[in-house]
């Protein structure tokens, strides 16, 4: 393997000429992932459109089901994870360390805070008997409405593994995402980043953004309307 | 700058909540949509920084939402129109059953019961 | 055209099979002209233009632009011409008339059943009357197959939880061929049946008969055809896909399990109705689960007919 | 031939590094090339011998070698071997990886450990993938219908999973080519002085990138209905199960793009090389792929004409299937031209070319006789469909694919491989090939359906001139492997450039290439088929094939090594 030539960054890899080339390839091959993961999760809005347009009312009745407090808190709780990403951006640019690690903390904290309130409702939705479609089986009150009302609509249970299965996937996306950040966190702690070199944030921050671009989404769709 | 974006966000999330608990009649889908792609706007230009960026970037994305767009409205060329033809119908024969079940039922309460409408299965 | 269609195509039995194969042969001799120019060409410049000179290099060249207009232009006439054709024809394959006599088509792993609107119910063979448009209601019971009847150029999937139909018509007396061509597992390939043409009058005349009552036996050897027994069940002692039916009723029974069971009319209407309850050993679970939907005097008909075969 | 030939460099990416481990753990695109090579031969050969027993079981009706429940199992394994671990890697990831780099001028691609990765994942899928025989039976097909996917064995779980897992494989080496055409190329390589193979595995990429992640969505909402009951696509539970199909062909469709791409970039360069012109119409066909490509979006509903969706969805996309065939229309009418007044050189890889122009037309006209509605409704799932597909996969890609392995298999290996056997060979493929394939169009016009077991007695004559051609093509294709495997250790040496081609990969690097394909990045001063402008190799009755690599490369390369 070549090693890099004498006066050339330690982070420049053989087969790029520059610097730039290689940061330049590198955002355009992140922006190329994030239309896969567009795509793969247009699936389910595909899914979502087919069975609306076809039973609105059910999706309407559906969607009284869940709770839009919980869901607008995580919404904003997403969005401040993207600002504080954004802003950890910014801050490393500056020459900064310290508000880039305080601001990925942050980030980290915000994730945690939306999956543990994903966690929440799941778990009464599971208490409730609502599964995915044919476990779907309620019982008993769930937030002042009676499920039994609920048992036999049809098409109700199919809302249900929509909102299962995006917001299952979605949540996935931000587990990964805090991994990464983690791993982030502790490549800041060791000095690897600096306004020279930050291509491993800015394209985990591109990631960090989509996956609430696609929540940004889901919230209305699901708990809205 | 990053402050006023994410504001007007927070303000856009407040909107949306707001706006979806009114009864707008047909109006509450599109405008929620709207909303949506309005924060999606700011978050991609902005925090993601694409309005500054690479311009063959911003073309990727911009494929990336059309073929969303593409694989969205295909399907519902089928899905809306199914049946326009005589010889597929419409509905499943498990709606067709259902509704024939109600109305059998409506029928079985007797003559003034009949005029009700199901009764839809949940209220806002 | 004979009674075997021509080499493409087979014979044109229904009303809509000569537009049908018009426009066939409209797309296909336009496919040939192109290919053999597209041919002949390759082979004149392959032949012409052969390497002699190893070190020879053509000197520069542009052919004229029109041939890059025409090869866009020409097709996409004639593409939009077929285009139009093949949608009308389309459009009116599907559009039953009004007044088309109506037979409920049930599809079951692996047999068509059809009711007529005197609630005969038959399997696999079905009679229709000539002359007069016929529509087909379509529906699965468990998965999707597809109903084509080549013929007469028609065909169309049939699904679980949905009607769909198909028309024709046919002007001549006949058996025609019945296929399911979407896959639908095991006997996929033996979902045959059998479309018979009649002239109204005799056609009326089989309805009726359908009531009159066939001793067991006879029903059941029908059946047996019928219902596809035979695909997988033998009558002479043969292994096929399940047991052989010779020598069956009264014998001892040894299955998957380890326990067994003496074949009487119980343990037969048993491993009719609810297959999976008892594997016979050494076969797969093959069975369909789909007859459990016999009627008695249909599941008697069988029965009689197995202890028959001794 | 007479110029003599170069002695191999004394390293090459080769012989640089010897150990398996070096193999295994190599970012070198030429390497991981290799290894993708020995793997998609290997997924063809099963996938092939799967096949010869599908035609040995059809050569009379009735049981003939195995029943129904293998037979099912056995076409189905094949098209899911052949599609998914064999045709859609076949040119991309073997001769894309090996050459695209070289052709642009690059030393590597933009991420050569994800490249390496791509590998891994797809060999990881292709297990999943294989297991599912292993635990339960997989039938019916390569389309995984809904609702009877979910409703046989657990195998599907595990074949889901192998394809979704493979997807990730696809998307991820698409996403490399497209970053590394933007981002690498050479100083004066603009994109009208791209290779047409450049052009058109850029075009491919596009399309791994944008609709295989839906058929990873498909796959998981697949194994979520078989494993959890979601209701999606189950009817019994109140899902569609035309929307299946939707979701598979939203995909489907364009992967037959993935399919047909590259073929038609390796088609171009082999016209252009052996016709020693450049390849007419430049600008159309490079960007028909493009056209291609995206229009190959569009169209997937013409594979549901019988389904029961809507007959509107039917003529919209009934229409666009038709104007597919037109920029195709437009390659091959410029590939003809391509030899007008050129310098034919009938080598074994242009045998293959030509043999794709009569085959690939053959399959794209019955493509556009499927597309016309009223058509369609009756041949739908007969073997004329059957055979469609056939003539543009196996007579379109793999032919196409076979004449790329024998124009670059000096440059791979540094061997040559016997020219006679080679033309004997191909006679067989283009003889069994067609022998296998033409009577199923008759069949299947006059209503022989397709994935039956057994068949009426009036279609046994077409069902045994197909068992026949199939065993012709099958010595055909193992003569191949035989003679290849044996230039291997008893072939000439290659020289450099034996064909006289123009783009980098023959002018600019040795053969084989030196582990890091240049020492200087080359600069690129004309187009890929300007043959005129190329006197260092036609100049003084040479013939192209002469050891005159680039200067560089040739006076230097012994000091550095
Ligand atoms: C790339 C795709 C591909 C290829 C190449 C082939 C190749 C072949 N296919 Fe197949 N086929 C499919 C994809 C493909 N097929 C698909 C998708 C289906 C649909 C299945 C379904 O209904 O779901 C299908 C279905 C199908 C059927 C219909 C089954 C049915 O409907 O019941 C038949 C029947 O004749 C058939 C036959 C063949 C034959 C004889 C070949 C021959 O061309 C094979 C020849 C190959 C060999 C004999 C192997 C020799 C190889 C080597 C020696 C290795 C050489 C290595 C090098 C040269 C490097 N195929
Ligand atoms: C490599 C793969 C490949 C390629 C390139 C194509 C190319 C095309 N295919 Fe094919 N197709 C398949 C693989 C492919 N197909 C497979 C695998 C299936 C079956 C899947 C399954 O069910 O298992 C299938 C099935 C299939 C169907 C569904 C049939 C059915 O199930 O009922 C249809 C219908 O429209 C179709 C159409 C076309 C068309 C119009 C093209 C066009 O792109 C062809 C364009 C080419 C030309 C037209 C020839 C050259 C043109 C000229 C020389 C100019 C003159 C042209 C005109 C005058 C028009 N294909
Ligand atoms: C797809 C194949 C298939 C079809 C069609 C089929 N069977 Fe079977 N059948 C089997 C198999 C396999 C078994 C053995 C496994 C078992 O016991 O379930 C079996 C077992 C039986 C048995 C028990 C036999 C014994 O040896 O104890 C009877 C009785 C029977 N079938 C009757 C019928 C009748 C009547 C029909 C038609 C109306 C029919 N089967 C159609 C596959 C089939
Ligand atoms: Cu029923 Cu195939
Ligand atoms: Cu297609």
């Amino acid at each position: 393997m070549a090693q890099p030539a004498a006066g050339q960054p330690a982070h420049l890899k053989h087969y790029f000429v520059s610097s730039d080339q290689q940061f330049d390839a590198a955002k355009m091959g992140m922006w190329l992932f994030l239309i896969t993961e567009i795509l793969l999760f247009s699936g389910m809005f595909v899914a979502y459109t087919v069975y609306r347009v076809w039973h609105p009312e059910v999706f309407e009745a559906a969607s009284d089901l869940l709770d839009w407090k919980l869901g607008g808190i995580n919404t904003l709780v997403l969005l401040g994870s993207s600002f504080t990403v954004a802003y950890g951006i910014q801050r490393i640019q500056r020459g900064d360390r310290k508000g880039l690690i305080i601001n990925l903390l942050l980030t980290l904290l915000c994730a945690a805070i939306f999956m543990g309130i994903k966690y929440v409702e799941y778990s009464g939705k599971f208490e409730a008997g609502i599964f995915p479609g044919g476990n779907f089986a309620p019982v008993g009150d769930y937030h002042g409405h009676d499920m039994a009302n609920y048992a036999d609509i049809l098409f109700l249970p199919q809302f249900f593994s929509i909102y299962f299965v995006m917001t299952g996937i979605h949540g996935f996306h931000v587990l990964v995402g805090m991994g990464v950040f983690t791993w982030l966190v502790i490549r800041s702690f060791k000095g690897d980043f600096s306004p020279e070199y930050y291509t491993p944030i800015e394209l985990t921050g591109l990631y960090w953004h989509l996956v609430d671009i696609i929540w940004i989404f889901l919230f209305p769709l699901l708990y809205l309307i | 700058m990053l402050v006023t974006v994410f504001g007007s966000l927070i303000f856009l999330t407040i909107l949306t909540v707001v706006s979806s608990r009114l009864d707008l009649g047909a109006f509450n889908v599109p405008l929620a949509m709207l909303i949506a792609t309005t924060k999606a706007a700011l978050v991609v230009g902005f925090f993601m920084a694409l309005k500054y960026d690479n311009r063959v970037n911003s073309l990727v994305f911009a494929v990336g939402a059309l073929f969303v767009i593409v694989f969205l409205s295909f399907t519902l060329l089928d899905t809306a129109f199914r049946g326009d033809l005589p010889n597929t119908t419409k509905g499943t024969i498990m709606e067709m059953d259902a509704a024939e079940a109600a109305l059998q039922a409506r029928q079985d309460a007797g003559p003034g019961a009949a005029v009700a409408p199901v009764p839809p299965p949940a209220t806002h | 055209m004979g009674e075997n269609g021509t080499l493409w195509l087979p014979e044109a039995a229904s009303t809509i099979a000569p537009e049908v194969d018009a426009l066939f042969y409209f797309v296909y001799w336009i496919s040939v002209a192109f290919f053999i120019g597209v041919v002949g060409f390759l082979i004149y410049f392959a032949v012409k233009y052969r390497r002699k000179d190893h070190s020879y290099v053509p000197p520069e060249h542009h052919p004229s632009p029109l041939i890059e207009t025409a090869s866009i232009v020409i097709p996409t006439i004639l593409v939009l011409i077929v285009f139009t054709w093949g949608f009308k024809v389309f459009v009116k394959m599907y559009a039953a008339p009004p007044d088309s006599y109506e037979i409920t088509v049930r599809a079951k792993q692996w047999y068509w059943e059809y009711e007529y609107d005197n609630g005969v119910v038959v399997p696999n063979e079905i009679h229709v009357p000539i002359g007069r448009p016929i529509k087909l209601n379509m529906s699965s019971e468990d998965v999707i197959h597809s109903y084509f009847l080549p013929d007469f150029r028609v065909k169309h999937d049939v699904l679980p939880n949905r009607y769909t139909s198909i028309w024709f018509q046919v002007d001549e007396s006949g058996e025609y061929q019945v296929y399911c061509t979407e896959y639908c597992g095991t006997s996929h390939s033996a979902m045959l049946g059998t479309l018979i043409a009649q002239p109204e009058a005799e056609f009326q005349r089989w309805l009726g008969d359908q009531n009159a009552d066939r001793p067991p036996e006879e029903l059941g050897a029908v059946l047996y055809t019928q219902y596809n027994c035979s695909a997988c069940h033998s009558v002479d002692g043969s292994r096929g896909v399940g047991p052989t039916f010779q020598g069956l009723f009264g014998a001892e029974r040894p299955f998957e399990d380890g326990t067994s069971a003496v074949a009487d009319e119980n343990y037969l209407r048993e491993a009719i109705l609810n297959p999976a309850a008892e594997i016979v050993e050494s076969y797969p679970p093959a069975m369909p689960p789909s007859y459990s939907s016999l009627s008695a005097r249909e599941l008697d008909g069988l029965i009689a007919y197995i202890k028959t075969l001794q | 031939m007479h110029a003599s030939s170069a002695a191999a460099p004394a390293v090459h990416y080769l012989n640089n590094e010897k150990t398996i481990r070096s193999w295994l753990t190599t970012v070198d695109h030429k390497r991981i090339g290799m290894m993708y090579l020995v793997a998609v031969s290997l997924a063809f050969l099963a996938g092939g011998i799967l096949a010869l027993l599908v035609r040995t079981e059809l050569a009379a009706p009735g049981e003939t070698i195995m029943g129904p429940d293998a037979y099912n199992q056995t076409f189905t394994l094949h098209a899911v071997l052949m599609v998914f671990a064999f045709i859609i890697p076949a040119i991309p990831a073997v001769m894309g990886n090996f050459v695209l780099p070289i052709q642009l001028g690059a030393k590597d691609v933009a991420f050569p450990r994800l490249n390496l990765a791509s590998f891994y994942i797809y060999l990881i899928g292709a297990v999943i993938a294989l297991t599912a025989v292993v635990v339960g039976r997989v039938d019916g097909g390569w389309t995984f219908y809904a609702p009877y996917s979910t409703s046989v064995g657990n195998g599907i779980l595990f074949i889901t999973m192998g394809v979704f897992v493979m997807g990730f494989s696809s998307i991820l080496t698409g996403l490399n080519f497209i970053v590394t055409v933007h981002k690498m190329r050479a100083p004066g390589l603009t994109w009208t002085r791209l290779p047409l193979f450049v052009w058109s595995i850029y075009a491919t990429s596009i399309v791994q990138v944008l609709a295989t992640p839906v058929i990873g969505i498909t796959m998981l909402l697949l194994f979520l209905e078989k494993l959890l009951g979601i209701g999606i696509f189950d009817p019994a539970l109140g899902g569609d199960p035309v929307l299946f199909q939707h979701f598979f062909w939203f995909y489907s469709h364009p992967a037959v793009y993935i399919m047909i791409l590259p073929a038609f970039g390796v088609i171009s360069d082999l016209m252009g090389t052996f016709s020693r012109n450049r390849v007419q119409g430049y600008k159309f066909v490079a960007l028909s792929s493009v056209a291609i490509a995206f229009l190959g979006f569009l169209v997937w509903g013409h594979h549901m004409f019988v389904s029961g969706q809507s007959a509107v969805s039917s003529i919209v996309f009934s229409l666009i299937t038709y104007l597919i065939g037109i920029p195709t229309g437009v390659k091959v009418i410029n590939w003809v031209l391509t030899m007008y007044r050129g310098s034919v050189w009938l080598q074994t890889p242009m045998l293959y070319a030509l043999m794709f122009l009569i085959t690939f037309s053959i399959g794209g006209f019955t493509g556009i006789m499927l597309g016309v509605l009223a058509i369609d409704v009756h041949l739908h799932d007969t073997y004329f469909v059957v055979a469609h597909f056939h003539y543009v996969m196996m007579g379109g890609n793999v032919i196409a694919a076979l004449g790329g392995l024998h124009y670059w298999w000096p440059k791979m290996t540094g061997k040559m491989y016997n020219e006679t056997a080679g033309r004997i060979a191909a006679a067989l493929v283009f003889i069994g090939f067609n022998l296998t394939f033409f009577p199923q169009f008759i069949m299947g016009s006059r209503g022989m359906p397709r994935r039956y077991y057994d068949y009426l007695p009036e279609f046994e004559i077409y069902h045994q001139l197909s068992t026949m051609g199939s065993y012709i093509l099958g010595i055909g294709l193992f003569m191949i492997l035989g003679y290849l495997l044996v230039s291997l250790f008893k072939g000439r040496v290659a020289p450099a450039n034996p064909w006289g081609a123009l783009t980098l990969e023959w002018t600019h690097t040795t053969t084989p290439p030196d582990p890091h394909n240049f020492h200087h990045t080359p600069v690129v001063t004309r187009g890929p088929y300007d043959y005129h402008l190329a006197p260092e190799l036609f100049a003084d009755g040479h013939s192209g094939d002469g050891a005159n690599v680039s200067p560089e490369s040739v006076h230097r390369s012994p000091s550095e090594a």
